[in-house]
């Protein structure tokens, strides 16, 4: 996913030069994880910036900078550090379509390598996407697989709206995918088409008994968890990838549930006022009568995230997830 | 209150003498700066009586701090963008923004009605949060340099505001990539109850430049003209790429905070009265008399210029219909309504708009008042 | 609700020397709201601090002074002000506790005066509370009567977890009522007992056929909203109050959804990822075969916080309660 | 390298001269600084080999940075508190927290394996995101004042982190607040790839004190009685009531960020070797060899005493078993579990526990591997 997302960077940034990205440890080195490799080099210092240690400065000049008609890239270099310019997202980024009667909209994206699974230090595996859902005037993104990672990317770029780009560090590197190097629509007026080709679900497996909707690195785990079920319960499992985690697609989800009558919701942020209980409150607003089971939540627990040693005891695992699928088939 | 260290040019009628007036500065130009001071200040005496009268909302009145807007407003370029906080909430009617717009947004209204388009008129929003705008005037004129345009940001705040991190955040960033940027701050000795003194261990602002290594200078920011000199010679620097200045403009908040603030509270009314005598409008104007750039009948002509000019701006405003209320919904994202606003608007349509809110006070079920409000 | 909150304030004061309030003119004016009035004068200038213009460093002090053993009582001038300090309170105050292996918890309260309709200027009307909410390691209370504002103070103040004390400005002068001198219980001793008997749920009004589970400011709403579905629609809501917004009170949701059979939870917060998506979820996975009808949600939009001309189309009003129990009631 | 503004005391064997040792400093104080630096060399060079073997998680490694650390800490009152950031992750070494513990920190072990009391050490926790502990600091001589107590406090932190919001927000509480509170700049030059230069417009970190009105101090970083000696007077001002320090240990980062940085992706190991003579071990070594204090059978039995220390401690810690599962839970409230917890232990459960976490790497549904990690 890394490389696809250095495309999507590269080729946006090579169709329009209004798109900047900076960050700390962005130019030199390519960033911790090398998401921006070798932009530097293709597109120069004055766009590619390593700015001073400071992620309110960070992401306020990234709104000054689209203020003036850039479109910025703004990299956090791990999930707990958007805390501190956490105030100029949610006021400024959030608000200034709607302080300016929807002319001037703050067109930044804030890519967050998020989530655990790495075996990173303390305060390295947060998942905060669902703060950001909560708050009005943001967009929110988060993609599964490389193709998903380059098409979101070009995507978010050309959305005039502030884009929450969630990057689920744990799946980085796995899963590799071909992505073909030609964008799939042009960079600089894609916005529209674009954005209505990711900025819905999409279903990563079919199955007719149960949907377990999902997002970011969770995703291949649900593959594999219907997998599981398929062969030891025989039963069949959709996997819904939400790619947008703000707005969501609502006619997906629902369609989803209504016609497996049966839903899991599964992500790692803890479960009190996560994204599973919104999903969850959608599904049974618009689809009771068709649910043969109340939703089912299986999510990170309300605790910090753990020390690494533990972290597999945190977060949702196939087994855990063949669990609560169970609980759900069993009601 | 006089210190040597201020620059300053017009003479406070004591121990500073008038100075030199710069050359830049013809009578045509001082007659400009005066007529904004002027419809700065009828300004805002009369949000302060609509206020009161309960015609708008919660105000944040400037009341002798003209000179620390119109100067430095005046020595930009007009491709200069400027970043005002609510202290200076006015400052877009001296670049084209309707006054009857900034009453609006004062009177609670929003979209087209209460706010304007920045790029129009290079003038952001009024930003509440303190100092969270700083490091937008940074990313602004970066982004000029970027383009290659000669683009320079100001960006107003208070004293207060040096003790936020975005402050720290904004003039280190601004200093190390070199930006076209102002930081005029607004030494107005208060941060609504809480003073100087309790704000900062330093004796000025301005030597807070130091920690950035870019030039730190006070200046009377009672003085139009010294304001105007300071910031026009700050941002020639800039554009020669030299980097952003710290603009120190000492002067003293000789009103409330805001409306709903009672002074009494927490200071000596009889304070303010030694620094009543260096209110700018008065100041300036006497010194044009003296040096005979103003007469009593050009006065009064300008004067009730300034006044129909207001009136014409409340009368607009008070011709506002309270805002349809869908509003809400228009327009938070620039990329039209997620599903979420359409269903929103569905139950919005489902029930009978309430009652029509007047801006005076409370809502009937609070009891919050005037009071607890700063901006 | 204003002067009950500030005699708890005062007798914890009173009661424990290591209790200190901090702010932005708190103590000279006593605080824009003046909840703090009167406090200088009484404990003096060493334990009531107006502090410098920073709620990083405010909310960071705070942490601590009470690593060395003092309780502090943290006001945030407005509900939007407290981003800039929001990465101390979940990142440090919420895990101080669990990396101190539970033995140096963030013994701090931070006081927000939060939400709308009080005609203030743009930026002073936020409800964060669904944030805190979703950040482990926080407790979060919550007031709508003078009573439990000033035993929930005490309250608060006593328990040894970092509290976020949401209070709903817009009732600040409302629903007068008579708050007795002697606090409950011994302030300095009665962290458990005096948490246990405020950190749950009350029923503000019984009823059988509907269950409008609230908090705050919109208490008051939903008890009106009540009274009009009694006289109008002869139907019986039970009106409950939260109080604590983490953790809930799951057997008093629990056992007023299934009671009632009819749901509808109502907040000023937005929607998506809110409160009531929690309380949506809770009762759906519990009582879903008790449920007549699918939990609905009365909320403040998806939008901005309006500008003040607009707030009451914004707010959750009693039209809105009652159309929105309606939808409930006819499902 | 050499800078007539920063303050040393042991020579450097090329330009910098022997100087006089400070009084308080007898034989028996000069081999505790010694010994001090010995154990936290010998624990960085061990936890890096740690790593290496996959034995422990991504390490910041603190090689060179010794003097920085053993200086202030024995400068400090028992009674005082220190704040340390990932850099100084080993400091409480000497305070009597087990070395294993921090290894096991390391290793990915939370609750009673990698956590400690601080207030039986005075150490707080290790603070990984930059800068927000120095607040805390500010906070815990503040309250100790109000308390009546001479108990200061010392945080650590990077040239990086002087960019960072609650940088500013702590000198400014402090200084105005005149607490205790002594602030540790290690200014290696790097934040990982970023160098100086991009990080602050100033020569110095000392010179952003002037922002504060406080002392700015700079000590040699590779001298550990400078940066002692330098400490005890910051914290003698500081307890007779004048208020915080702001201490620049100018040295250089000798090693990598930290086991997951590549260095020669930004900088050019020919100018670490500049710095590489500096070493405080070495140096401090030869200088006591000089001044006669230590001699060959002293010293290599006090490298034996410190590689037993930390053996008996890589023991200890690959004695620890994973903890159980049922630790995540234990303590995130001090008040005791809420229902949550209850319900969620009872879905874990339910499940069979997923096989041992080995601390070697990447998970095995992951490829982050060990770059994309800092601290
Ligand atoms: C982040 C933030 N915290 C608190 C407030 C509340 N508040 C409004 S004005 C003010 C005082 C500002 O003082 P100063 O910066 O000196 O500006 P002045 O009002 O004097 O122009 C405060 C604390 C705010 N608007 N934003
Ligand atoms: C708030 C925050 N942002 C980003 C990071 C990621 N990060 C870890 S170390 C580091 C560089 C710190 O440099 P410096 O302050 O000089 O300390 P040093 O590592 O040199 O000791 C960065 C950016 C972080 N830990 N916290
Ligand atoms: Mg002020
Ligand atoms: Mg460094």
């Amino acid at each position: 996913m890394v490389e696809a997302l250095n495309l999507g960077l590269r080729q946006a940034m090579a169709a329009d030069e209004r798109v900047v990205v900076l960050g700390e440890d962005v130019a030199k080195t390519g960033g911790v994880f090398r998401v921006t490799a070798g932009l530097l080099d293709e597109f120069g210092e004055a766009r590619v910036v390593d700015t001073p240690l400071a992620e309110a400065g960070l992401v306020g000049s990234a709104i000054g900078m689209s203020l003036y008609g850039l479109l910025p890239v703004v990299e956090i270099q791990f999930d707990v550090f958007v805390y501190p310019g956490f105030e100029q997202i949610v006021v400024h980024a959030a608000r200034y379509a709607w302080r300016t009667r929807g002319e001037v909209p703050a067109s930044i994206v804030v890519r967050i390598p998020y989530g655990g699974g790495v075996r990173a230090p303390e305060l390295h595996s947060d998942s905060p996407e669902a703060l950001f859902c909560h708050v009005p005037g943001l967009k929110v993104l988060c993609p599964a697989t490389p193709v998903d990672a380059r098409d979101m990317m070009l995507a978010a770029i050309a959305h005039p709206d502030p884009v929450i780009f969630m990057e689920p560090k744990r799946i980085y590197r796995a899963g590799r995918q071909h992505v073909d190097d030609q964008p799939p629509f042009d960079p600089r007026t894609g916005d529209g088409e674009a954005w209505g080709a990711v900025a819905c679900a999409r279903t990563a497996r079919a199955g007719s008994d149960l949907a377990l909707i999902t997002y970011g690195a969770t995703v291949p785990l649900c593959l594999e968890a219907a997998e599981r079920l398929s062969s030891t319960d025989a039963v069949e499992a959709a996997v819904i990838d939400l790619r947008a985690l703000y707005p969501l697609d609502v006619e997906a989800i629902t369609q989803a549930a209504s016609s497996c009558g049966r839903v899991l919701v599964v992500h790692e942020a803890p479960r009190t006022a996560g994204l599973g209980a919104e999903v969850s409150s959608l599904v049974h607003e618009r689809c009771m009568l068709d649910l043969e089971a109340p939703v089912g939540r299986v999510t990170g627990y309300d605790v910090p995230f753990p020390q690494f040693i533990n972290e597999d005891d945190y977060l949702p695992s196939v087994e855990r997830i063949v669990a609560g699928a169970r609980r759900v088939l069993d009601f | 209150m006089s210190d040597s260290t201020v620059f300053h040019i017009i003479g406070d009628g004591r121990d500073k003498p008038d100075r030199e007036v710069p050359r830049e500065l013809g009578e045509k130009e001082l007659v400009e700066l005066w007529r904004a001071l002027l419809l700065l200040r009828t300004f805002d005496e009369r949000a302060t009586a609509l206020q009161r009268q309960g015609r708008i909302g919660t105000y944040a009145l400037y009341w002798g701090e003209e000179a620390t807007q119109a100067g430095p407003l005046l020595a930009c370029e007009d491709a200069d963008w400027v970043f005002p906080s609510y202290r200076q909430n006015a400052i877009g009617i001296l670049r084209g923004v309707p006054a009857a717009t900034v009453l609006a947004w004062w009177r609670g209204y929003g979209g087209s009605y209460g706010f304007w388009n920045p790029r129009e008129h290079r003038v952001a929003p009024i930003c509440v949060p303190i100092a969270t705008h700083l490091p937008h005037a940074v990313g602004l004129a970066w982004a000029a340099r970027i383009r290659g345009d000669r683009t320079a940001s100001l960006a107003w705040f208070g004293d207060g505001a040096t003790s936020e991190g975005d402050f720290h955040e904004a003039l280190n960033f601004a200093s190390v990539l070199k930006t076209a940027t102002v930081f005029f701050c607004v030494n107005n000795q208060w941060a609504i109850s809480t003073p100087l003194s309790k704000q900062t261990a330093t004796a000025t602002i301005a030597e807070k430049a130091t920690a950035y290594a870019i030039p730190g200078v006070r200046v009377d920011g009672f003085d139009p003209v010294a304001c105007w000199k300071v910031t026009r010679d700050a941002l020639e620097r800039a554009r020669a790429g030299e980097g952003p200045t710290l603009i120190e403009a000492y002067c003293y908040r000789l009103k409330a905070h805001g409306t709903a603030d009672d002074p009494s509270l927490y200071r000596d009314e009889a304070e303010v009265e030694r620094w009543m005598h260096l209110e700018p409008l008065g100041r300036m104007g006497a010194w044009l008399h003296r040096i005979g750039v103003l007469d009593p009948d050009k006065e009064s002509v300008m004067r009730a210029e300034a006044r129909d000019a207001i009136a014409a701006a409340v009368a607009d405003m008070e011709a506002l219909a309270q805002p349809d209320r869908e509003i809400l919904f228009d327009p938070v994202y620039a990329s039209g309504r997620p599903w979420t606003h359409e269903e929103a608007l569905a139950e919005l349509r489902a029930v009978a708009r309430p009652p029509e809110v007047k801006p005076l006070g409370p809502a009937p079920s609070s009891g919050a008042g005037e009071e607890g409000k700063t901006q």
